[in-house]
């Protein structure tokens, strides 16, 4: 198991040295920075001043170097832009982000497990196809659109909730559903899916055999076999979340993460849409990491291995 | 004398079996120190528990893995110096299942005529009658050549396969377990048409089963496997009268042949395969053994000569 | 009054291309203490015979029977709570695939007391001894260790025992083993079938064996029950149906096997030709005549049921033929 | 926190954040704002009348040419209670002139070249020369900070928490949220800024327009800006919103390739194509239906009110797409051409104006992009045809917007050096009939060629909860210390 | 044998050894015509292909001729729209209908593309990593890694304005950045191909590499590869559409529906049909890809008892 571990850690850290490479290059090959940053009046004494004073007279090499080992000290360097640390400027902005993600996710899974599962079970029936267009059509819904219409619908119409914001949870709560829209219909079809699988497979029909309650097959022995790949693919989808929450933050002007890259990515602030490329990436590959040993205890086959 | 078709010198196969990133990867002996003739136009039947390396063997035959030490040769030529269409030329395999060795998206033309592609060889018109030739061959009828392998019964798909092998009028035919798949009333024909086809072609069998009464039935030598090594090769005559291994033995009480009259074989022999990765020490059938003393603990048995054939036990007398 | 009772049992199950007629009026009697084989081709029907007992049949497919009785019990009757009541407590089932029949997120101990605290009013700990003791009983060594292993520690022969005992936790009446040692080395399929053989003896329970295996059947079984294409062809005592085979299906399946000693090596084998007919549409008269060298104009018709002595029957309209054996 | 009378609290939104709230720290609209409403300078220019009154300062007098001595009024505190005195004025102007500083804007501040503080209350600020608008600068972009607090907390520490002796005082600055500021209950009495009426003041940043205008409609903001003109007519339909529209310095433009950087056989150095696009936009019609509000048409390359600038006798080009078409064929391109028009703000405009290209053959592909990198590819010659916008940095002198497009600098893309001789001579001339004749002359020139396609003023747009009482001042500066609840 | 009157007597019971001969395609399309959800999307689809690839036919409108004098009429259900614009114009003039038309095509320009790209680097690198195994797998393995740890929107949109936007960018950006799901699946699918015996029959006949990997595997992963394709391509007209939305994907005056609604949303409160006109449009394509998806799924899954 410890092995296990190490081992899935070693590959999560380079994957996260691969990630930091392309985020840096990514940016850095675009053209010249220090020309943007000097701003429109500036110069040429001035672009070069700013050229050393960024470091960017450096070899490629060199910046990269330096970039990364402050980005393992969770220090990304400077915002072009807002001329602060952006370790704090992000700190402002990540609890917000997770804030949304796991609400959004929560929101998700609590509406795609119970039907998904519920699907399976009634397969067939008016149900499970009423669950199985909900989820083609929840997927064909572009998420800035729902955004929009629920904006209309709640914020404006019925004056529900709040438009935008972060203040109180109500604010949360639009975005969410917004963002754990596109989420639903692929956990709801992994859940239904697996279950399909797991009630045609030999040791449920040895669990009725024995005479046990619907009840216990369905929830003892079943879900707990079908919701494994849901974790692996909760995890996922968390990642996709926290990046296609650039979207939602957009529609919704939540000063999360996202609306900082996305403005970032307008003010060519590099340092910033950097360190957010890797700071998704480096949660991404955790939550995949944790999502492995979860999987690893709900799962003996790769516990007791 | 004449040279055996297929000779196997020592072959050896270990699968590096990854365990972890700080352990070192385990070695598993799949085959171990297997030597073997094969003298042409005989059927050589390997029976043996599964997991015993049997297929591993006919891979390696067949040139789809290389062995780890060790010769196999062709005609007295080693494999490794063959090219391997070469070698494809020779020694051709029938799988056990006919399920999944047949590309279920070809017709049943294209599935013959496939080694003839691979060969370039021929036009697609004469190709056309050569699969239909072995149509005829295999018993299979001719409108049946549009077929898909989804659209055909268990035995139909092995007769295809048995076509396909043949196309190339190979030497020898591996058998990987050719009818295990199958009922027995298919069983029954598969067998019958390998028999003909042996006469016919005058093909040699390499023939892998676990089921003895078909060995009985079919094989002219057989070799009996136990973890990776032959515990005994004889000819099928002294093995079935005079088994000399116990594992063989053990093997031959378990065919139950259907006569009520006989009940259940009172001799099985206990416990169950062991880990193939950490094989016993000394003779590796010794935990199982009923008749193991301390020095089948303690030493491996070397092959000693038997009647018609040999056995690798201390006490093969 | 026999233990069970299966009178006509038919199942149909609705496919793309038509209704499937699975199983066709199959009727069969066992006694306590009885091992009933049903042997036949893949797809004659010999699972879902054994599924239909015990009402684990795929939701599509359809049961019907003239009538079924367990122990008095009218299954056809029954309700699915009393179903749910007499399965794993009298009747218990051991299924073919020992590699997946056992649900691996649990320990065998977990799954082996569940059907035991399931159907009786016993503490965790009596449950675990009473799984310990049977654990031993089917052969397993260092039992009380082994509960708190999962499936995928076990090997196959292993997961077969833990089945086994899984069975018997309490005490049925009747055992259901949907070919337990098809997935078996031969050396262990000879364990098992001897421990299913005494552990029957010994509880003296009721014993369904399916299997294709003749050889399995001739020297496990006390009554065979041979099917073809979803019908009941032959049943009899073991010793009278492998004795004086007689319909021409049973005939030409012990033809078709190699068996030493009696065949002759490498000379031809008994073959039947043909294919089993598909069994989607209405099929009147008998299934096999299509392959039998014997079928006559009067196959086609509805082909009674004929005594052929002591509880031997078979369903041909032929006379029985000897057939050297 | 909930916006509305009830709360007594104003929420403004806008859609930038200053980068950092130090006035002198960001250049920023939104920092301006924030700036009139927390700090003081030392003067006060009335937007009414335009004259200086006295504020941090009771009196000032020009010792010489470049020093002015300045009183410095008693009694004023800043937020945190410390008192204002000379030191601050002398600590604040000699601070921002250090290269330390980084002061954002340096024009703001390098006229100056120190303070000294003669006593308590009386500050000497000498200039680097003489410098007319000195006045208007120390009434502007010089707010005076606490020089012991500042001392203290340095930069970092004073963005995030700010003090001046405004009118408000600021209780939480928000990243990428806003700003919270509340009523300085400290404000010195008989300040020209009036008396303070609200009690709470929020700016939050709310990046997207619609989003904006949901809040303004449910009650979440008071006040947005910068509405367009669709919103603004149909806000004027909703109850409880006030619109209120005027027009600004700011001028929409066509600027073209004409000294053919692009291509060297680039269409757009043909006059004719010039004039064609002239005659084929129809400007009117864009200004009654997409700009609305306040805008008018400009025939000259400047904001027609500014001091030098006219249009009269300066060439007109009418809407006539026909004679666009006719002179493209004259011009050799009967089948029109490709090209691209890069722009960087009101996409609707530029989408009119590649439609109207498109109506007499010209197929221009828009290439929206930040003001920045617009302008670096125009400055790197890469722009063949650009939708520009300029607002004269409200200085209300033509000289202020032919100066930045005309004098062959790197903005400009016609390099005409006969158009830049005049706008020279212009410029430097004193006297006003003869600049103006000499303007005038330059506005043909540059119309006649089409170097620059003028196309309208830009209005502006303010909507805000009708409970709220606001007047808007061209300079558009928002004074929320005036506005007070109905 | 006397069969024949007996199997007279039993027309459907099939004696015949060889079960009903349906080729592939037969019973593809038996099955597919009994898939509603295939169906509907299937029709869905053509009803968009025909519309948007034969927009002239549908429309005498220039989606590009803009009358600003006619700008933002509302349609006709409503009360001041007329027939003339039935769907009535956008913020320029422009007839909304012939936009919408002309915008389908890009999106389908834009999923087929970008799918064909995606679809030849993820089946290529999937292929290889579940053909050769070993250390190329890993290799494999770990890119998909790589690929998958970045954010999408994120790095499309930094490219995207990094490069400069255009429909090319979008195309070039999403294909680069869409492939892993395809990789994932050709790998594992072709990891179990790769093992049955069939491929074994392959090598032991002698076949190069070669006509194994695209005779024997390809093939037989092309179905759920086919299925994968018609995902991803909702999925990348969908980021397209997030991409306009956000102002870095296909610029105007093309009429992509993500633009369309990005533009919309201006007008959304007052004239709510801007954005919900596209939008229906948007997710009208987008099930449709979708459910024929998912029906080509079940259809061209293997038979399975249960
Ligand atoms: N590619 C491989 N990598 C690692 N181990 C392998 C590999 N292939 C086979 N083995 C191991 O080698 C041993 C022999 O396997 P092989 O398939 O040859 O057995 P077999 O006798 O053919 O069994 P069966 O009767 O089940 O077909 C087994 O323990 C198996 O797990
Ligand atoms: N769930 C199902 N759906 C459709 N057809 C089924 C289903 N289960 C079984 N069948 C069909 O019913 C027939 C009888 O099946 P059954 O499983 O009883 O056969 P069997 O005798 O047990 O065969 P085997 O020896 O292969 O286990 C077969 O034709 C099979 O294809
Ligand atoms: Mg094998
Ligand atoms: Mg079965």
């Amino acid at each position: 198991m410890l092995a296990f571990l190490l081992r899935r850690l070693a590959v999560a850290l380079s994957v996260v040295l691969t990630v930091s490479v392309i985020a840096f290059l990514l940016l850095h090959l675009s053209g010249d920075l220090a020309t943007d940053l000097a701003g429109p009046e500036a110069s040429p004494e001035q672009v070069a001043r700013v050229r050393v004073e960024y470091g960017l007279d450096q070899p490629l090499m060199v910046q990269y170097g330096q970039w990364l080992a402050g980005a393992a000290r969770f220090d990304f360097g400077r915002s072009f832009y807002f001329r602060e640390s952006v370790a704090s400027l992000l700190g402002d902005r990540i609890p917000i982000t997770l804030k949304l993600g796991a609400i959004a996710l929560g929101l998700a899974l609590a509406v795609a497990i119970p039907l998904g599962a519920l699907a399976a079970v009634k397969r067939g029936s008016w149900f499970d196809r009423a669950a199985l267009a909900f989820c083609a059509l929840g997927q064909a819904v572009p998420t800035f659109w729902l955004g929009l219409t629920l904006i209309i619908i709640f914020a404006v119409n019925l004056r529900w909730l709040p438009v935008s914001g972060n203040a109180t949870w109500s604010h949360y709560v639009l975005p969410s559903v917004a963002l754990g829209w596109y989420a639903i219909p692929a956990v709801m079809r992994l859940t239904r899916n697996g279950m399909l699988d797991v009630m045609a497979s030999d040791y449920i029909r040895t669990a009725r055999a024995k005479g046990l309650r619907p009840h216990t097959v369905i929830f003892k022995h079943a879900l707990r076999n079908a919701v494994v790949p849901v974790v692996a693919l909760a995890a996922v989808q968390f990642g996709f979340m926290l990046g296609g929450s650039i979207v939602v933050e957009a529609v919704f002007s939540l000063q999360g993460l996202g609306q900082l890259a996305w403005e970032a990515i307008a003010r060519k602030d590099f340092p910033v849409v950097q360190a957010i490329v890797m700071l998704l990436a480096t949660i991404y590959i955790l939550l995949t990491f944790l999502a492995d040993l979860l999987n690893a205890w709900l799962d003996p086959r790769i516990r007791v291995a | 004398m004449t040279v055996p078709v297929l000779e196997l010198d020592n072959v050896t196969k270990i699968y590096p079996v990854p365990q972890g990133m700080f352990k070192p990867r385990a070695m598993l002996t799949a085959v171990g120190g297997v030597s073997l003739t094969v003298a042409r136009g005989e059927v050589h039947a390997l029976v043996g528990e599964s997991g015993s390396g049997k297929s591993t063997l006919a891979k390696m035959l067949l040139g789809l893995t290389k062995p780890t030490a060790g010769e196999i040769r062709i005609d007295g030529v080693p494999i490794a110096q063959t090219d391997r269409r070469e070698v494809a030329r020779r020694i051709q395999p029938v799988f056990q299942d006919p399920y999944s060795s047949l590309n279920p998206r070809k017709s049943v033309a294209d599935l013959i005529a496939l080694p003839l592609v691979a060969h370039g060889i021929g036009t697609s018109a004469s190709r056309q009658k050569k699969v239909a030739e072995m149509l005829d061959a295999v018993g299979l009828p001719r409108r049946m050549i549009d077929a898909y392998p989804g659209q055909m019964s268990g035995g139909q798909r092995q007769r295809v396969a048995i076509a396909r092998a043949l196309v190339m009028q190979p030497d020898v035919l591996i058998c990987d377990e050719p009818t295990s798949a199958l009922d027995v009333s298919v069983q029954a024909q598969i067998l019958n048409l390998l028999m003909d086809l042996k006469r016919e072609f005058k093909l040699t069998y390499f023939f892998i089963s676990h089921n003895l009464a078909v060995v009985e039935h079919l094989a002219d030598r057989v070799a009996v496997m136990y973890l990776g090594r032959i515990v005994e090769e004889r000819g099928r005559e002294a093995l079935f009268t005079q088994a000399s291994h116990p594992y063989s033995r053990a093997l031959l009480d378990c065919v139950l042949t259907p006569d009520p009259s006989l009940g259940m074989p009172d001799t099985v022999i206990a416990g169950s395969f062991p880990n193939p990765i950490a094989p016993p020490p000394g003779c590796a059938f010794h935990p199982r053994c009923p008749r193991a003393t301390d020095r089948c603990h303690a030493e491996a048995p070397g092959s000693l000569p038997v009647a018609d054939g040999v056995a690798a036990c201390h006490y093969a007398s | 009054m026999p233990l069970l009772d299966v009178d006509h049992l038919t199942i149909e199950i609705p496919t793309e291309a038509g209704l499937l007629h699975a199983v066709n009026g199959v009727s069969f009697t066992l006694e306590r203490g009885e091992t009933l084989a049903i042997v036949g081709e893949s797809g004659s029907g010999k699972s879902l015979t054994s599924l239909a007992l015990m009402d684990l049949l795929p939701s599509r497919a359809v049961r019907k029977a003239r009538s079924m009785r367990f122990d008095g019990i009218d299954l056809m009757a029954a309700g699915r709570r009393e179903m749910e009541d007499l399965r794993g407590d009298r009747m218990a089932m051991i299924f073919q695939e020992p590699m997946t029949s056992l649900n691996p997120a649990y320990t065998v101990g977990d799954q082996l007391t569940e059907a035991l605290r399931r159907h009786r009013p016993v503490s965790r700990a009596e449950a675990r001894d009473r799984a310990v003791h049977l654990l031993e009983r089917v052969g397993i060594t260092a039992a009380a260790s082994r509960l708190g292993q999962y499936p995928h520690q076990l090997s196959g022969g292993l997961r077969q025992r833990v089945m086994i005992a899984m069975g018997l936790m309490c005490e049925p009446d009747l055992i259901i083993a949907d070919e337990p040692t098809t997935a078996l080395d031969v050396t262990i399929q000879a364990q098992i079938l001897m421990l299913l053989r005494d552990i029957q003896r010994e509880f003296g329970m009721g014993l369904i064996l399916v299997t294709h295996d003749l050889g399995v059947v001739a020297r496990v079984a006390t009554k065979v029950a041979v099917m073809y294409a979803g019908r009941l062809i032959e049943t009899g005592p073991v010793e009278a149906v492998f004795g004086a085979p007689s319909h021409p299906y049973t005939q030409g399946l012990l033809r078709a096997i190699p068996v030493p000693g009696r065949t002759r090596p490498g000379e031809p084998l008994g073959t039947i030709p043909g294919q089993v007919p598909n069994l989607i549409g209405p099929l009147a008269g008998c299934a096999f005549r299509n392959r039998c060298d014997r079928a006559t104009e009067a196959c086609a018709a509805a082909i009674p049921e004929r005594d052929l002595g002591p509880g031997h029957r078979m369903a041909c309209v032929l006379d029985p033929v000897a057939v050297p054996a | 926190a909930l916006a509305n009378k009830a709360n007594d609290t104003l929420v403004y939104a806008s859609d930038s954040e200053p980068e950092n709230i130090s006035p002198y720290h960001n250049n920023l609209r939104e920092g301006v704002i924030v700036a009139h409403l927390v700090w003081e300078t030392l003067i006060n220019r009335n937007p009414k009348t335009g004259e200086y009154e006295p504020q941090l300062a009771t009196a000032w007098k020009w010792i010489d040419p470049v020093t002015l001595e300045l009183t410095l009024r008693q009694g004023v505190t800043f937020h945190d209670g410390s008192p204002f005195t000379a030191d601050d004025v002398v600590f604040t102007f000699n601070y921002v002139l250090t290269p330390e500083a980084k002061v954002v804007t340096k024009q703001n501040v390098e006229w100056m070249a120190g303070a000294d503080k003669i006593d308590d209350h009386t500050v000497r600020v000498r200039l680097k020369g003489p410098f007319p608008a000195a006045l208007e600068y120390l009434s502007g972009p010089t707010p005076i900070y606490p020089a012991a607090y500042f001392k203290k907390v340095g930069l970092d520490g004073f963005s995030k928490a700010p003090i001046g002796t405004g009118p408000y005082r600021i209780t939480a600055v928000e990243n990428g949220k806003g700003v919270k500021m509340e009523k300085f209950k400290g404000y010195w009495k008989g300040s020209p800024l009036g008396d303070p009426s609200i009690g709470k003041i929020e700016f939050r940043v709310i990046p997207d327009g619609e989003t904006r205008m949901a809040e303004l409609m449910t009650g979440g903001v008071d006040w947005i800006w910068r509405v367009p003109k669709d919103q603004a007519d149909q806000l004027k339909a909703v109850p409880n919103v006030t619109v209120l529209s005027a027009e600004t310095m700011r001028v929409g433009f066509l600027q073209f390739d004409a000294a053919g950087r692009t291509a060297a056989d680039t269409p757009m150095k043909n006059d004719k194509v010039r004039q064609a696009v002239a005659y084929a936009i129809d400007r009117p019609a864009m200004v009654k239906n997409l700009v609305g509000g306040g805008a008018r048409v400009m025939h000259s390359a400047c904001f027609i009110d500014q001091i030098g600038c006219t249009d009269d006798g300066v060439p007109r080009y009418e809407y006539n797409p026909d004679k666009a078409r006719k002179l493209l064929a004259e011009a050799g391109y009967p089948n029109g051409f490709d090209t691209d028009l890069y722009a960087y703000r009101e996409r609707d405009y530029a989408e009119a104006v590649v439609g109207y290209l498109r109506a007499v053959g010209i197929r221009a592909n828009l290439r929206f992009l930040k003001y920045a990198a617009m302008r670096e590819a125009a400055r790197a010659g890469k722009v063949p045809l650009e939708y520009q916008t300029w607002g004269s940095f409200s200085v209300n002198d033509a000289s202020a917007f032919t100066g930045v497009w005309f004098k062959e600098n790197e903005d400009d893309m016609s390099r005409d050096p006969k158009v830049k001789a005049l706008l020279e001579k212009a410029d430097t001339t004193t006297d006003t009939a003869a600049r103006k004749d000499l303007y005038k002359q330059a506005l043909s020139m540059i119309a006649e060629k089409g170097y620059l396609l003028p196309l309208f003023s830009y209005p502006s747009n303010y909507a805000f909860s009708s409970d709220l009482s606001f007047t808007a001042q061209a300079d558009e500066l928002p004074r929320f210390y005036t506005a007070h609840w109905k | 044998m006397s069969t024949t009157s007996a199997s007279a007597s039993a027309p459907a019971a099939g004696f015949d050894p060889v079960p009903v001969r349906r080729s592939p395609l037969a019973r593809f399309t038996k099955r597919a015509t009994r898939h509603p959800g295939f169906m509907a999307g299937a029709v869905l689809l053509a009803v968009i292909l025909v519309l948007s690839i034969g927009a002239p036919l549908f429309t005498a409108h220039d989606p590009y001729a803009q009358d600003i004098s006619r700008r933002l009429i509302p349609p006709v259900w409503h009360d001041k729209g007329s027939w003339e614009h039935w769907l009535g114009t956008d913020k320029l003039g422009r007839d909304y209908f012939a936009r919408l038309l002309y915008g389908g095509r890009i999106s389908l320009m834009i999923g087929a593309a970008t799918v064909l790209l995606s679809g030849i680097i993820g089946t290529a690198l999937g292929v290889a990593a579940g053909f050769f195994g070993g250390r190329v797998d890993m290799v494999i393995g770990y890119i998909i890694n790589v690929r998958l740890a970045l954010p999408v929107v994120l790095v499309a949109l930094a490219v995207a304005a990094l490069v400069g936007t255009s429909l090319n960018t979008v195309i070039v950006v999403l294909g680069l950045l869409l492939w892993d799901r395809f990789a994932v699946v050709a790998r594992s699918t072709t990891q179990q191909i790769a093992h049955a015996d069939f491929v074994g029959a392959a090598r032991a006949i002698g076949c190069s590499t070669r006509l194994i990997v695209f005779s024997e595997v390809l093939p037989n992963i092309l179905n759920p590869l086919i299925v994968v394709a018609t995902l991803e391509m909702a999925h990348a007209i969908l980021l397209e559409a997030a991409l306009s939305f956000l102002g870095l994907g296909v610029q105007p005056p093309l009429p992509s529906w993500g633009l369309m609604i990005s533009e919309g949303k201006q007008y959304m409160f007052f004239s709510p049909w801007v954005i919900t006109i596209p939008g229906v449009a948007l997710v009208a394509l987008v099930l449709g890809i979708n459910l024929l998806g998912d029906g080509l799924r079940d259809v061209t899954a293997p038979d399975n008892r249960s």
